[in-house]
This record gives structure tokens, sequence and C-alpha cells, in this order.
């Protein structure tokens, strides 16, 4: 956190100053570490073995918040007995298909819903459905059988209990290469910081979501946060650092492929064939939650797109809508274009060739494209790499034989243009203009108003029917300025929603209607623009309000800054201390109040308990304070929405040196897989031919440089303060291997060789993991060809594997080897590739075996 | 008049300058414990101030890559690793398959590094063997035998470590050698009691680089001028806080009146040394020091040499009164001498 | 007048005459010292404004003066940040004012070797055109059992996380009319 | 980048090599095990390659051992370049000189006189030269005369230079007078210089001793160690270094009938500056080490026995004007050799951390010890 957060880094040590204890887990000692209290190096990719050994911690020694637990998770809540963990399947849950690689989840069900289950998860894998539940948890029917003692064997309590019983401190210790002593003193201080008068909160960073178990890692946080009562209340909480400046707006206002703004699902082909196919998949009628209302949201988004063309009679014009057919995602799209199936890419203010996965592939793919576009600052790899990337030194790109066509068109700044970002913590903040952008430099929002002007002006008077979504889209934004510059007032007014016949802003989504009265283009930002005032421009100084800063920006949902915040107070609504008070019941006003907007229905009384056969927000009853799940409640258990189990299970990544530990079932067995020439995977045991591959690398960031580099390597004073690519070894590893301080180092994986100088330093550690020594190195991923300071690429060490529920790649952990002195150059460096794949096994045909058990019913080969 | 201690001992510098009605004296006090090594400092001082570029070499000193205070680089952020135990801390490879550290080794190669730092001297290399120690520990200094056991002796295994970083930048101190010996009057002491290099003075004599007991002040090649940290003396005029503490993200760099900035100091070291960090102590904030106390001063967790600071830095002015009258006893001799030549001879 | 002026200025004159006989101080002080002031007093504007590198979202003021930025520095107001900044944040002005930033249109012709320079607005005009000729070109209609599709997937987006929201909203807006499906994001990386 | 650096590791090599035990080079797997330094790190003599003479006193300082950043000068050595040096050696030429010049003036020796203000006002324009070559910003020299500092030895030494300048550069001039004509206004010039002369030259000459002597405070007074400790000494060696060269150019320009004065102030400058080298050569303990070692112990050593051999040139070339000649040009060698020898001999003394922390660490410890003994 103090290496890529520092700013964010400065509330940590505010906490210790007031004497919080400060843990930091990593593969390598870091900036963090050095201000920690207590540092645990863990061997990347074993997160979930780390924190399923606190959970057991917890469980076995009965040290989570009971009253917490039992008023506001599903711990109570019984599972059908056809459920069977991994306990018995080694490794797998019941319902894996072997042939799709993916669950069945009927059996997942809780008691008497078993037909809820999601059947064909492979689908809901390729359309990363998971994202969508960044909003709210997946609908559950009625209300599941319930144990309050917690002992039915089959209620959630026990049987998280039973899962994550052989996640013994040993076992920890086995697994991660984390001392016994080390990992119990992690487990007891974050106990002991439970209760109604103490919190402990869990930060994060990219390190969790890039994994091929990503979400469970983060799954797994929360199974800890919220046995230990830290979510929903003041110093708790898991909280994610997200790394670009407006990456959360990306997510809620997506330019993904499977998403609509405010989490809407991108339609299907055949599961959303109409309007109300699709909206009945949202808001699943009949069952409870805050997702009722989401016709109301769905219509409203398309009357924004489409305007006075959207009418309910035509559905809103959801006819134009393209649909999914499955995986389209970005890495998806690498291969199809290795393939010459796509013709043209923007990219905007994205540098792939060094910040994807396999940038190898990334390179490969944009030299077989019509035309790209590039928009950024400065001229990124991604821009030159018919010119001046490592495959025109390898000659596997020859620029006079290269096609594509590149456009590239310079970009404004962020102090250039007016709009918001959406930070980490959800809050929209307005930035002003300071001046104009330099020559012929443009905003997004300028590009994309003036193609879209100009592609209606050329396609004005066509009859085609496809060209209809584009002439009727709702594109009149009034522009200002000798730039001709679109107003991104008028395009945030458009995000928050209007009344469509008084063209009054909505104070709300609660506001949102399915008549087509209301048009809301994301209808979670509803409210940004209340009163018709542009709420994320407010700017009141810290000084003239209370710490939880609510006149500062604007945060989704409804300005709220913590959220389940109900959960502050006990069940009855009054705070669980006077220390870690927040929001409360004022039972003289009737309502709920606080330092925060409560995170409730205002007048709802703890007391209320819904009707029978409530439904929708109504169903929620007065002490459920997690109201965007449907039943209100914390999910201990995930019945269905996570597509690779109901609860975390520790994999190997998919690149590992050692055979999992734990079970026979080697990695997510769901995982995403992309058999592809380009993207061949290092093998890991069962399969031979591991120990080529022997060592475990990881990326990230360093405190000096930004992410692929373009925003920092081309900006002086920052590239003079990490000039030059290196990767950090052990004194350990650079004894085995031969290197020394400041000389060269090469990497070498199935996909790459690049070459680093190397920093042999004390801050990193082998770990004893399973009776083996294991080693790990470190890289930043930040360098590239260009800009004033140059190196290889790390993401080039990188395979393809994607998470199942959210299809975000597996790029914090791989195998490699690692060989002193420089790597070779021009053909030669292609021959050692070959040569390592050679003996690794990674021929053409070779697939990575998902299913490593008997208990998936046939030994995996191919899924 | 000037005071009696102007030259040497506690003095309240800007009104000995002639500043008649001289605001509280300001300074910094740069915590190194909470800090995060994170340059935020070096960028934010570059920024407001215009410093050039200060090479772009891979140095291997930890995270330096700056390597020293200089002409172009006003702030400057140290890094030591040591594996040594850090006050309370768990030992943070306890329990870890390590054999013994390196860091000594480490230090030793990058003390053969340069930087092209634009500006002379720069950052000239280093002796192998301190380097060495620096990261092994202070106990070798001058002390063989003294280590404790296990320590520095080829121990088996390595499970303590720290990283210790530290923003050092130009102390301002309440005796400047510095401004005193600058011939042009382009370093001055300012109403705030901080010495501000004068960039419309300067000529580049050169004076000053050797005057200064740390080291800190540099001559910008081609420019040919000196600089060094000016406080951001135009901030100071307008009431604003400078670049360097504004950014810092952790408050490692505090700015404020010295005197409140001392006691904060004195509270944090106590509190240190409560919770079981011992090696806690403060640089540059006794105004009986040999340079009068400093403008900026410091909380480090090791010998300040650790760090690039001189143990018992003295202004050289100190001996001022008594090189001037060595020198006119020698004047007086010469002309003796001569009188004699000419009077007492024979030829 | 001249001379007069010039002896007292004159800082020797004024160590002879003033509260600074050593010359140490205030008579050592140049006119221009005297006269600094910190820029930012003097811009002819500033901008409040939000750090473009992580999520952290540090507020930035952003001061311009003869139409140039001449300072970003970290908002005290903040309540996120209270005025501090790391040092990509504090790097910001260098970002936007790095002489390595490009400011024209650069094109590359299929198979050539070498950038050339392009008016903005044919660039626009070729862009657009090459977006309906691969929209054309790919499109498709319904799939195999005639449900339909309305989309191409002849044509890719891959967006940084440092657009604003509004942008990405024309973005998804504009790609979702066209029918183009494949639009992505760092938030998938 | 650098590319002209040797091979990053040579260094450590060295290093290793050096604390004998471990000869593995770099790189090999014996690097870890290296970490403790825990053997006597060898001592700059002995990395240096022995420039320490014979004979000379043992230092009376602990080992070496000593810690810095990286190994790294805590001071930053001085950037002045040899122009410097050089101008130590005019500046003092210049002066010793005019005294000679006055000297000469004054009991009737025109050759002395006239040798004396040519040489002094050859010296002081060389001096000037050097002095405004060496700064960073030499169109901006005339700053140096905006204030006056009695703290700065420099600008003192510029208001000295400019009382100096002017008075020796008037006497020199004044002994052009005999060639001008008769009549006219050069002819009243030819009248009136050589009483402006006189006076400028006595001018000169009381001037002359600050000026030989207030560099010994410029280098004094800065945080070289070696300069700075050598305070005490220094005037004495650049004063007597300065009647030395001064002697040199007697004995190089007069007649031999003439040259008396400058034999004795020959011998009385020797006499000086021997004591003072001498003393800072083994006074100041491991201050002292970088006047004997290196290049700085060369210059020192050739200086004193080129004086040795001026004075005793001086002294046994009585009638020949050959020798004569030949000992105010070892006098005047004597003396550069002994500028750029302090001089070096300071620069290797800042450049070496080891001669800025061992001492301070040394008076950290005496101190500490004298406190503890007063409290118990």
């Amino acid at each position: 956190m103090a290496e890529a957060h520092p700013v964010g880094f400065q509330w940590v040590m505010e906490a210790k100053k007031r004497g919080a204890k400060v843990f930091h887990v990593d593969p390598r000692f870091t900036r963090t570490s050095a201000l920690a209290d207590t540092y645990l190096p863990i061997r990347a990719g074993t997160d979930i073995a780390l924190l399923g050994g606190v959970v057991r911690y917890i469980l076995e020694n009965e040290l989570d918040f009971r009253e917490y637990v039992l008023a506001y998770t599903n711990a109570a809540s019984i599972v059908s007995e056809r459920f069977v963990d991994t306990e018995d399947l080694d490794g797998l849950f019941s319902g894996y298909q072997p042939e799709t690689a993916s669950y069945d989840q009927t059996s997942w069900q809780y008691e008497g819903q078993e037909r809820n289950g999601g059947e064909d998860t492979a689908k809901e894998r390729d359309s990363a459905a998971g994202l969508r539940h960044e909003s709210h948890g997946m609908p559950v029917p009625g209300q599941p059988p319930q144990d309050e003692t917690l002992q039915h064997p089959r209620c959630v309590y026990q049987i998280l209990k039973r899962h994550f019983s052989r996640y013994t401190p040993e076992m920890v210790e086995r697994v991660c290469g984390v001392p016994k002593e080390k990992f119990l003193e992690l487990a007891r201080a974050w106990t002991e910081n439970s209760g109604r008068e103490r919190t402990g909160a869990l930060v994060y960073s990219v390190g969790w979501t890039q994994h091929s178990v990503g979400v469970q890692y983060i799954r797994t946080g929360a199974i800890i946060q919220t046995l230990l009562g830290n979510i929903g209340r003041p110093g708790g909480g898991i909280l994610a650092l997200r790394g670009h400046a407006s990456i959360q707006g990306s997510t809620d206002i997506p330019t993904l492929f499977n998403l609509l703004p405010g989490y809407l699902p991108m339609p299907h082909h055949a599961d959303h064939v109409t309007f109300d196919d699709w909206v009945d998949s949202i808001s699943q009628p009949g069952k409870k939650g805050f997702w009722g209302n989401s016709r109301a949201f769905a219509a409203s988004l398309l009357k924004a797109y489409w305007g006075d063309a959207a009418t309910p009679e035509n559905d809103f014009c959801y006819g134009y809508m393209p649909r999914m057919t499955g995986d389209h995602g970005t890495y998806q799209q690498v291969l199809n274009m290795i393939d010459g199936k796509i013709k043209g890419y923007f990219l905007l203010g994205q540098n792939p060739a060094v910040g994807s996965a396999h940038g190898r592939a990334q390179r490969l793919g944009m030299a077989n494209l019509d035309w790209l576009v590039v928009r950024d600052l400065f001229m990124i790899e991604s821009a030159t790499f018919w010119k001046n990337g490592p495959e025109v030194e390898t000659g596997e790109i020859v620029p006079q034989e290269c096609r594509t066509e590149v456009f590239f068109l310079p970009a404004a700044s962020h102090v250039e243009k007016e709009g918001t970002f959406t930070q980490t913590q959800r809050l929209l903040q307005w930035r002003e203009k300071a001046l104009d952008p330099p020559g012929d430099a443009r905003s997004e929002l300028w590009f994309f108003y003036h193609l879209g002007r100009r592609l209606r002006e050329k396609l004005a008077g066509s009859t085609h029917p496809r060209d209809r979504a584009l002439l009727d889209l709702a594109w009149d934004y009034p522009t200002h300025g000798p730039l001709v510059e679109p107003s991104a007032e008028a395009v945030l007014r458009e995000i928050n929603g209007y009344d469509t016949v008084t063209n009054r802003p909505l104070a709300g989504f609660t506001e949102a209607r399915d008549d087509g009265s209301t048009a809301i283009g994301c209808w979670i930002y509803s409210g940004v623009y209340a009163d018709d005032v542009n709420q994320a421009a407010r700017r009141r100084s810290r000084h003239e309000q209370d710490w939880v800063a609510a006149e500062w920006g604007w945060a989704w949902p409804a300005n709220r800054r913590t959220l389940y915040n109900r959960a502050s107070a006990d069940p009855q609504g009054r705070p669980w201390s006077e220390r870690k008070k927040y929001v409360w019941w004022d039972p003289e006003a009737g309502e709920w109040t606080g330092y925060d907007v409560p995170d409730f229905e205002k007048t709802k009384p703890p007391t209320y308990r819904p009707p029978d056969g409530a439904s929708g927000p109504e169903a929620i009853a007065g002490d459920d304070p997690f109201i965007m799940q449907s039943d209100g409640k914390a999910w201990l258990y995930v019945p269905s929405g996570v597509l690779d189990g109901p609860m975390p299970t520790h994999y190997e990544p998919a690149e590992s040196p050692l055979r999992n530990p734990m079970y026979g079932q080697q990695a997510n067995p769901t995982r995403k897989v992309y058999p592809h020439p380009v993207n061949r995977i290092n093998p890991s045991p069962p399969e031979a031919h591991s120990g080529v591959f022997p060592y475990v690398f990881t990326v990230s960031r360093l405190t000096e440089h930004h992410t692929a580099g373009g925003m920092s390597r081309n900006v002086r004073p920052l590239a003079e303060l990490q000039p030059e690519m290196f990767v950090e070894v052990s004194p350990e590893l650079a004894a085995e291997v031969g290197l020394s301080h400041l000389g060269w180092a090469h990497m070498v994986s199935g996909r790459a060789v690049i070459e680093a100088k190397v920093l042999v330093t004390d801050r990193l550690t082998p770990l004893r993991v399973d009776g083996r020594i294991i080693h790990q190195l470190w890289l930043p991923y930040h360098f590239g060809s260009e800009g004033l300071v140059t190196g290889d690429s790390a993401n080039d060490l990188f395979g393809i594997t994607l998470d199942p529920n959210v299809l975000i790649q597996e790029s914090k952990v791989g195998t490699c080897d690692v060989r002193p002195g420089r790597r070779p150059t021009g053909p030669a460096l292609l021959d050692m590739v070959a040569d390592y794949q050679r003996r690794a096994g990674l021929t053409v045909e070779h697939r990575t075996p998902l299913a490593t058990t008997d208990a998936a019913g046939e030994r995996g080969e191919d899924a | 008049m000037p005071d009696a201690n102007s030259l040497y001992g506690p003095l309240d510098p800007a009104p000995d300058a002639g500043w008649a009605d001289a605001p509280p004296r300001m300074g910094f006090f740069t915590d190194t414990s909470v800090c995060i090594g994170c340059k935020a400092c070096e960028v934010a001082c570059k920024e407001w101030n215009d410093v050039p570029a200060s090479g772009l070499d891979l140095l291997g000193m930890s995270y330096d890559n700056t390597g020293a205070l200089t002409a172009n680089s006003w702030r400057h952020v140290a890094f030591i690793e040591q594996p040594r135990p850090a006050g309370h801390r768990t030992p943070p490879f306890a329990g870890n398959p390590t054999d013994g550290p390196v860091s000594a080794a480490a230090a030793a190669v990058a003390a053969g590094t340069g930087n092209d730092t634009g500006t002379d001297p720069g950052v000239p290399p280093g002796d192998p063997a301190a380097a060495a120690r620096m990261a092994a520990g202070p106990e070798f200094l001058g002390m063989p035998g003294a280590q404790p056991p296990g320590r520095g002796t080829g121990a088996a295994e390595r499970t303590d470590f720290r990283w210790l970083m530290m923003s050092n930048v130009c102390k301002h101190c309440t005796h400047a050698a510095c401004l005193d010996v600058c011939p042009t009057g382009a370093l001055f002491r300012t109403e705030f009691g901080t010495v501000v290099v004068q960039e419309d003075i300067c000529n580049g004599c050169g004076y000053c680089i050797s005057a200064c007991p740390y080291g800190v002040i540099d001559q910008r090649k081609g420019d040919g001028r000196a600089w060094k940290c000016t406080l951001c003396y135009d901030r100071l005029g307008a009431g604003q806080t400078p670049a360097c503490a504004q950014a810092c993200p952790t408050e490692s760099i505090m700015y404020g009146e010295l005197d409140e900035l001392r006691e904060r100091a004195a509270a944090r070291v106590a509190t240190l040394h409560e919770r079981g960090v011992p090696e806690a102590r403060l640089y540059g904030h006794d105004p009986d020091d040999g340079v009068g106390g400093d403008g900026a001063f410091f909380l480090l967790l090791d010998e300040p040499e650790v760090y690039g600071l001189p143990p018992d830095p003295v202004v050289t002015t100190r001996d001022l009164p008594r090189m001037w009258r060595r020198a006119g006893l020698a004047a007086l001799t010469m002309a003796a001498a001569a009188v004699a030549a000419f009077v007492g001879g024979s030829s | 007048m001249g001379l007069r002026t010039f002896i007292q200025g004159w800082p020797v004159y004024r160590q002879l005459t003033g509260t600074d006989p050593l010359g140490r101080g205030a008579a050592a002080q140049s006119a221009r010292s005297a006269e600094l002031t910190a820029r930012t007093e003097t811009a002819d504007s500033m901008a409040r404004s939000v750090c473009p590198y992580c999520a952290v979202g540090c507020g930035q003021k952003v001061y311009v003066s003869d139409g140039r930025v001449t300072q970003i520095e970290g908002d005290p107001d903040s309540p996120i940040s209270r005025g501090r900044l790391c040092p990509k944040g504090s790097a910001s002005k260098s970002l936007v004012t790095s002489p390595l930033r490009q400011t024209t249109v650069r094109y590359r012709r299929p198979y050539a070797t070498e950038w050339e320079d392009l008016d903005l607005d044919t660039a626009l005009d070729m862009i657009a055109d090459r977006v309906l000729a691969a929209r054309e070109e790919t499109w498709e209609d319904v799939d195999d059992e005639g449900r339909p599709l309305n989309r191409t997937l002849g044509i890719s987006s891959l967006g940084g996380a440092t657009l604003d929201n509004e942008e990405n909203y024309l973005i998804k807006k504009l790609f979702t009319a066209m029918g183009a499906l494949q639009i992505e994001n760092q938030a998938r990386i | 980048m650098s590319p002209q650096r040797p091979p990053v590791g040579d260094r450590f090599r060295h290093f290793l090599s050096a604390l004998g035990g471990a000869t593995t080079p770099a790189g090999d797997p014996a690097v870890p095990q290296v970490a403790a330094p825990a053997g006597v790190p060898p001592t700059t003599e002995q990395r240096r390659g022995g420039g320490r003479r014979g004979g000379g006193e043992p230092l009376n300082v602990p080992p070496a051992e000593f810690t810095s950043y990286y190994g790294r000068p805590i001071l930053k050595p001085p950037v002045w370049k040899w122009d410097i040096a050089a101008y130590l050696f005019t500046g003092g030429t210049s002066a010793g000189s005019a005294l000679l010049a006055a000297g000469g003036q004054l009991t009737g020796r025109p050759a002395l006189r006239r040798a004396g203000r040519v040489a002094g006002l050859a010296a002081i324009g060389a001096s000037t030269f050097f002095l405004i070559h060496d700064l960073g910003r030499p169109d901006r020299f005339h700053h140096m005369l905006r204030v006056a500092r009695p703290t700065s030895p420099m600008s003192m030494g510029t208001w000295i230079l400019g009382v100096f300048g002017p008075a020796i550069g008037a006497a020199a001039v004044a002994e052009a007078a005999p060639l001008l004509p008769a009549r006219g206004v050069l002819g009243l010039g030819r009248r009136l210089l050589p009483p402006v002369g006189h006076a400028a030259g006595l001018v000169a000459a009381v001037t002359a001793p600050a000026l030989a002597t207030y560099t010994a405070v410029l280098l004094a007074d800065t945080a070289v160690p070696s300069w700075h400790e050598a305070y005490p000494e220094l005037p004495a060696v650049f004063g007597g270094s300065a009647l030395a060269s001064g002697a040199g150019v007697g004995l190089l320009a007069a007649p031999t009938r003439q040259a008396g004065p400058a034999r004795r102030m020959a011998v009385a400058g020797a006499a000086m500056e021997l004591w003072g080298s001498h003393r800072i050569e083994h006074r100041l303990g491991l201050l002292s080490e970088p006047y004997r070692n290196g290049t700085p112990g060369r210059l020192l050593t050739a200086g004193r026995l080129l004086t040795a051999a001026g004075v005793a040139g001086a002294l046994v070339g009585r009638r020949s004007r050959l020798l004569s000649g030949l000992s105010g040009v070892a006098l005047l060698a004597a003396s550069l050799a002994t500028r750029f020898g302090i001089f070096h001999g300071g620069v290797a003394s800042a450049r070496d951390p080891k001669y800025t922390v061992v001492p301070q660490r040394e008076r950290v410890r005496r101190r500490e010890a004298s406190h503890s003994e007063g409290e118990s």
C-alpha cells in the first residue's frame, strides 16, 4: 500500500499512531513491509490457504462475533443434502462437469431451493457474469430453513467449519511457506480486534485480483471480515486499492463487453431474446431485495440511449442491442486478432503491448489488423510495435510486411478536460478544466462525440435496419468553445437521469420508472446531479465538515460512504458501542441517523418483519443490513453467483512448481483457458517437466512508476527515480543460479525470454513449502521499448489463463527459469524459447489438464 | 550588532543577520521512522523549483537511484537495507530457510556505481568497506570485536531485517558556513532563518561547496552556479508550506516553527522509546551542537553516517577568529622577515 | 539619482548603514529575492482537479499562467489526501507539460516503415470510413436459430481506466449503437 | 548512462579479495556469505598501494573503521580546479614580489624594485585570470564586490586584491617612466610616475602580507578536514612560501650584487614554510595522512626538496648569477609544488569519508567519555 498507494497509506500511519497493529503479507518485503509491525512473506498464489487458516482458527476457537454472525449472515441457513464438499471430492465440489469444466450448481443451493441453481455455468463464465455482482448478490427465493443454534450439520456455519478444517496452521505453513508461529500471530491479532468495541480492516490490491482464483481470494477475506463483524462498521471493511484514477468508474459505467452501466448485463443471444427475458433475468420477479426495480433501471437506460425513439411499445428499442454469444473478452479478442478475425482496434489510453499479459500475443495480434487507432498522451509501445517492438528484432514482425494501418491521435490530459473520476471508494470527483489541450490533442469525449456525429452523417438516409440504432441514437449533446467540445456536464446529467417530460434531473434511482418517463444513463449514479447541481463537484473543505466528509464529491449509491452501514448498529438499531458508533436508529424521530447516509430504508424500523410472500425491498427485514443481497444477509456460503465454488478452496496457480498439497485437484478446475499455439502454458504437477520452469515469479508496481509506464517512463522526474528494468532475487537464489548484484539475468517462460539487471537483496527470501525450498523472484512490470527509460516487459513472461468469474488474467504468479547474463537477441532468442518449449513438452497439441483428480469422474485430459 | 555567538553557539540567526522584525524561525523536522521512501519530496521539489534532470543510472543502492543531494536533487531519499532487528517488530524472516545476509556485499558493489547528475562533484564513488559497514551495522565503527554475537560473523541465517529510509535535505544551519564564506552575498539568511542561494547573484565561485559540513551544496554543470534547497523561500513568503512537506504522504517531513518542531520531535522520540524503539534519536536538533542546531533536523534510527550524515559536524567558522589571528601573525612575521632581509644584511 | 539609488542598493552600503554589518542577511538580499513570491499566488487561474494516476483520488490544484500549466500540487481541502501527493501525483505538471507528449496526429500507412503527418479532420473521417467498412464486412444479423445478434465482431476497443465516466458513457453508448460488442477496459486487466 | 565506467562489480571483487578469506568473484554462490566485513578492512594506505613514507610518526588514531552511506563521501569535495591552486601560487608570488620591490625601493636596489614590481603585476594578473577562470559564471566576477563579508576569506581577499592589484599595477607602470619622452603630456607622466610608483609600491607592500596569508584562511575556513585542521600552520606555510617565491623572483632577476636581501628572504621564507608543512604533515594525526600519500605527498616532498635546494643554492651561489638564477627557479617551483600539494591533500581528505567520519567519531567518543567521567 505504501508502495502503490502512498497517499492512502497515510491513513494506515494514522491508525498506527493510534496503536493499530499492521500486518503485511507479500511475496517480497516492500516499502509497506518496512512500516508494518509484522511482515509475512508468502508464496505467491496461496492466499486462500493463509486466509482459510484464519477462518479455521476463528471457527475452531469460536472467536466469531457471534451476535453479528447470527443476525447478519447466512450462517444458520441449511444447505441441500445433495451438496458434497471438497473434503469428500479431493478438491472438487459436487456438480463438476468435466466436459465443460464447470459446475452444475443445483446441489449447492439451500435446502428446498435446489431448482435455483445455475446449470450451465460455462456460459456464465464466458460472459464474466460474476462482474454483475459488484453491486449486488445473486437472488435466492424465499426463506431457507434455519438453525439458530448453528449445530445442524448442514447449516452454513458447520459446513464452513468442516470445509476449512484442514486449513490448520501446519497446513498453512506447508502450503504458503508462512511459519506456523507467524501465522498464529496474525490469526490472534486479527481475532482480537473483533466484537462490539473493536474492528479490523483488510486491504488488498491487484495482488489478489490477478489470479485464476482471484474472486475467491476476496471471498475468503469477506468470510473472515463477516465472521469477525467487520463489515459495515467504521474501522472495518475490505478495502480494494484499485490502481487507476477511474477504474471503479470504468466498471460502474463499463466499457466492458459483458456489462451495461450500473451492472446491467449485456444481452445474451439465447437467454435475452426479448426485453422481458432480459429484464426478468435481472429482477427475477417474486424474489427479494433491491433488484426488484431493475425493469425501471433497464428501461431508463434504453431511454437514455435512444431517447424519443425508445417507447414502451417498442420495448425501448431493445431490439437494437447487440447480443453476446460467448466470451468476447480482451484476451479472446487478441487471439482472434492473431487469427485474423478482427479488422479494427481502438486503444484509448491503454498500452496492452506492455500492460496486458502475454505481451508478445498482444503485439502479434495488433500486427495482424486492418487498422489500429491509438489515442494517448505519448508514443507508447502499442503504437510502435511495428517499428520498435521486440518482435521486429526477432524478425517476427517485418515493417514492410505488416499491413496494420495505424492512426495515432494525441489525447487531452486530465487537466485539459472536465469530467468525473470515480475513485476506489466509489467516490465521484469532478475535475475542472484548467486549459485547452495542445495541438491536435482532444478528449475522448470529443473524439467519440464527433466520431458518432460523423458516422451518423455518413449513414444519413440509410434504410438499412442495422443503421437504425445509430440514426435513432440520442446524440445531441451541447458543445462549446473553438474545439467544439461536447459538454461533460450534459453527459453527467444524462448519467444521473432526468424526467423525460419535465427534463428535471432525478434525485436518485428510487425515481426510476419503467414507463419511459425517466431516462437514466447509469442508475447507481443517479443522484449525482440531484437538484440540478453537480454533486461530484462539491469541495467543501475537510476543515469545515466532520470526518465522514459527506460534502466532498459524491459517492454511489446515494452518497453513502460506507456500504451496508446498517451493520454498524446491533439488530435493535443501537450502536454496537460508543467507540464504534456510525449509523443508528433514532426511535424518537422514527428514522435511521448517524454520521453517514444510512444504507437502509430511512424509516424502516429495526423491528420490521416482512409480511409473508413479500418480494423486492419490502421483503428485507429491519435487521437485515445487507440490502443488496436478496435475503439481506452477508453470505459466508454462496449458493450461486460464484462459478468456482460456494466456498473458497486453495488451488495452486495455473503455473506452479508444486503439486497441490491440499487436494488432488491441482488448480482451479473451472479456470478459463485458451488453447492456442501462441499461448503455451508451463507444465505444473501432476504434468511432467514442471522442473523446466522451477522458479516462481511475481510482478507488481514500484512507487515511482505507473502501470505500463506510459505516464511515468515519459515523465522525466519519475523516469530518473527508477531508470532501469530490474529483477529482485534473494541471496539464496542468487547463489543457486549464479547471479550478482547489478549483473544481468534473463528469465525464460514458455512464451518469452526477458532480461533485467539483478538486485540481490535480503528483502526476498526462499520459502520452505511442502518440504521443498521454493525460490521466488520479483519484477516490476512498467518497462517497455519506448520512453526516457526502457527495458524488457515483465508481462511478456505470462501466459493467458483467467479467473472464471470475471475473466481477469492470472498475472501475479507464474513459473520461469532464471539464468545469469543477458538474453540472446534476434532469432537466437526464438530458438531459446523453442528449446524450453521442447524440453517442457509444450507442443502445439499440448493441453493443460483442468481436472486432476479421479473425483472428477475421469482423469482430466482436455476439457 | 552581531551577537557574541554570531559565529558559534546557540543563536537566533535571522535577527543576527539584520532582520529586525523577523518572523519565527521556520524549518523542517524529518521523522524517518514514518518515511515510506516514496520520493514524493524529491519530485515535488523538482516540480516547484524547476530542478533539472539528475541522471538515469541504476545505482543498485537499494531503491536509491539519486545517490546524493546535488544541485539537481534538493531532496534525496536514502535507502538502507540492513539485516538487523527493527525495534519491536517481529523478525520478518523468522522461520524461513535463509542463509547469511547479502546486504553488506550488495552495498559494497553499489558503492562503485555512479550517476551522471549533471552536477559537480555530484555523486562520486564510495568505499566498499564503509558501504558494507553501513548495512552490517555501526557496531563495527572503531570498535572491533564489539559487535553482538551472531551479527556480522557469518551467521548461518538471517531473520531480522529492516529497511531504513530517510529524506535528506539542506540543514539550514544556525551557523551556515556556506553562507558565511560566500563572497558575493548570493547565499544569505532570510527573515525565516533559512539559508538561500540567490540565483541572480551567485557567480559559481564554489566556496560554499567546500564549506558545507554536510556535503549538501553542489554546482550545476553548464550553468555554473551552486544550487540547493531554498526551503521554498518563495512559498514561505506567501505563507505556504514548502513543496516537499506539502507532498509528503505520511508527514515524515514536517514544516513549521522550529521551536514547535523541536518540541514535537522530543515527544516523538519519547513515544518511540516507550514503544520499544530505543534506537530512535534526534539529529541536528540541539542548539548547542557544532553548527548551533539545524533548521532542518531529523529523527534517525541509526548512526548519522549510515545515512551519509557527519556524526559530529562543527561549523568551520567556529575557528575563524583564530584563523584570522594566525594569518595576521604569519603576515606580521612575513613583513618582519622582509624588513630584516633588507635591513639586517651585509651585502 | 541613478547613482544614489545604485549606492543605496549596494549591499556594502547597506552593511555600513543598516542592521546587518556582516552582510549575511538583510543587507545581502537581492532585489529579485525581495520581490519573490510563489507563482501560485500570481497565477491567472486555478482549477481544482483530481490526480490521474492511482485510484486513491487525491485532490489537485492546477495553476495556469499565460496558457501554460505552471504548477500542480495537492489540495489541502481534500478529506482523502489532505493536500498530499505521491511522487507520481507530484509529477503531474511534468506529465502534462512533457516535451515527449504527442500533439499532432501521426499516421502509419500499411507496410510503411515510418510515420507521416495527417490532418485531424482527415484522420477522423478515415477512421469513420474504416469503422463503417469493418462493420459492413463483419455484420451479424441473427444467429443460427434466427435470434437477433445485431452486432459486429470485427471491431475491438480497449480503454484505459483514466477515462472519465462521461467519456466511458459515450464510448459504450456509441459502440453499442453501432453493434460493436468487444469493448473492453483496463478494469478487465 | 555512463559507458566509461569500469564494469560493475569490479570494486566488489577487489573488496572481496581485500577481505582475504573470500576470494570468490561476485556472482559466485559465495556472495551471500560475504556479508560480514568482520575482518579488519584494509586501511586506505594499503588499498592505495602504500604511499606511506618511511620515518613518519605512527598514526595517533584508532584503526580507520568507519561507516558511510554506500561508502560515499559525506562532504562534497571542492570543485575548485587547478587554477585555484595556481592562484595560491601566483598570489603568493605577487605578494612576495611586492615586498621585494618595496625593499628594493627603500634600500636603493632598483633591480629588485623593478623585478619585484613587474613580477608582482604579472603574478597578480595571472591570479586575477585564474580566479575569474575558475568561476562557474565568470561574467559575474564583479558580484564579488557586492558585499564585504569579514566571515568570508574570499570576500576579504577580493577587497585585499582590490587594493593590492591597482597598487602593484601602478608601481609597475611607474617603471615605464624612463621610457617616456621628456616633454609634453607624457613628459609630465615621466616626472610624476616615479613618486606615484613609490607610493603605490608601498601600499602594495603593506597589503602584500595579507594577500599572501588570507589564502590560508581561504582554505582553512572550509569543512575540508585536512585544510581546516591545518588552520594554525597554513598561514605560515603560505606566508613562507610567498616570501620564498618573492625571493626566487629576486634571485632570478637581480644581479648578485643586489640579491642579498632576496637570499635572506629565501631563508626566512623557507624556514616558515618548512616548519609549517612539517607540522601539517605530522601534527594532525589521521588528517595528516592525505598530505603524505599519493600525489599531494609527492608534491609536498618535491616542494621541500626544491626549497632546500633553492636555499642552499642561494646561499652557496652568492657570486654565481647562474646558480642564483637556478635557486630562484627552484624556490618558485618549490612554492608551486607546495601550493598544489596542500591543495590536493585537502581535496583528497574531502573525497574519502574516512577523514570526515573518524575524527568526528573520535570527538564524540572523547566527549562522551568526559561526560560519563563527569557524571560518575
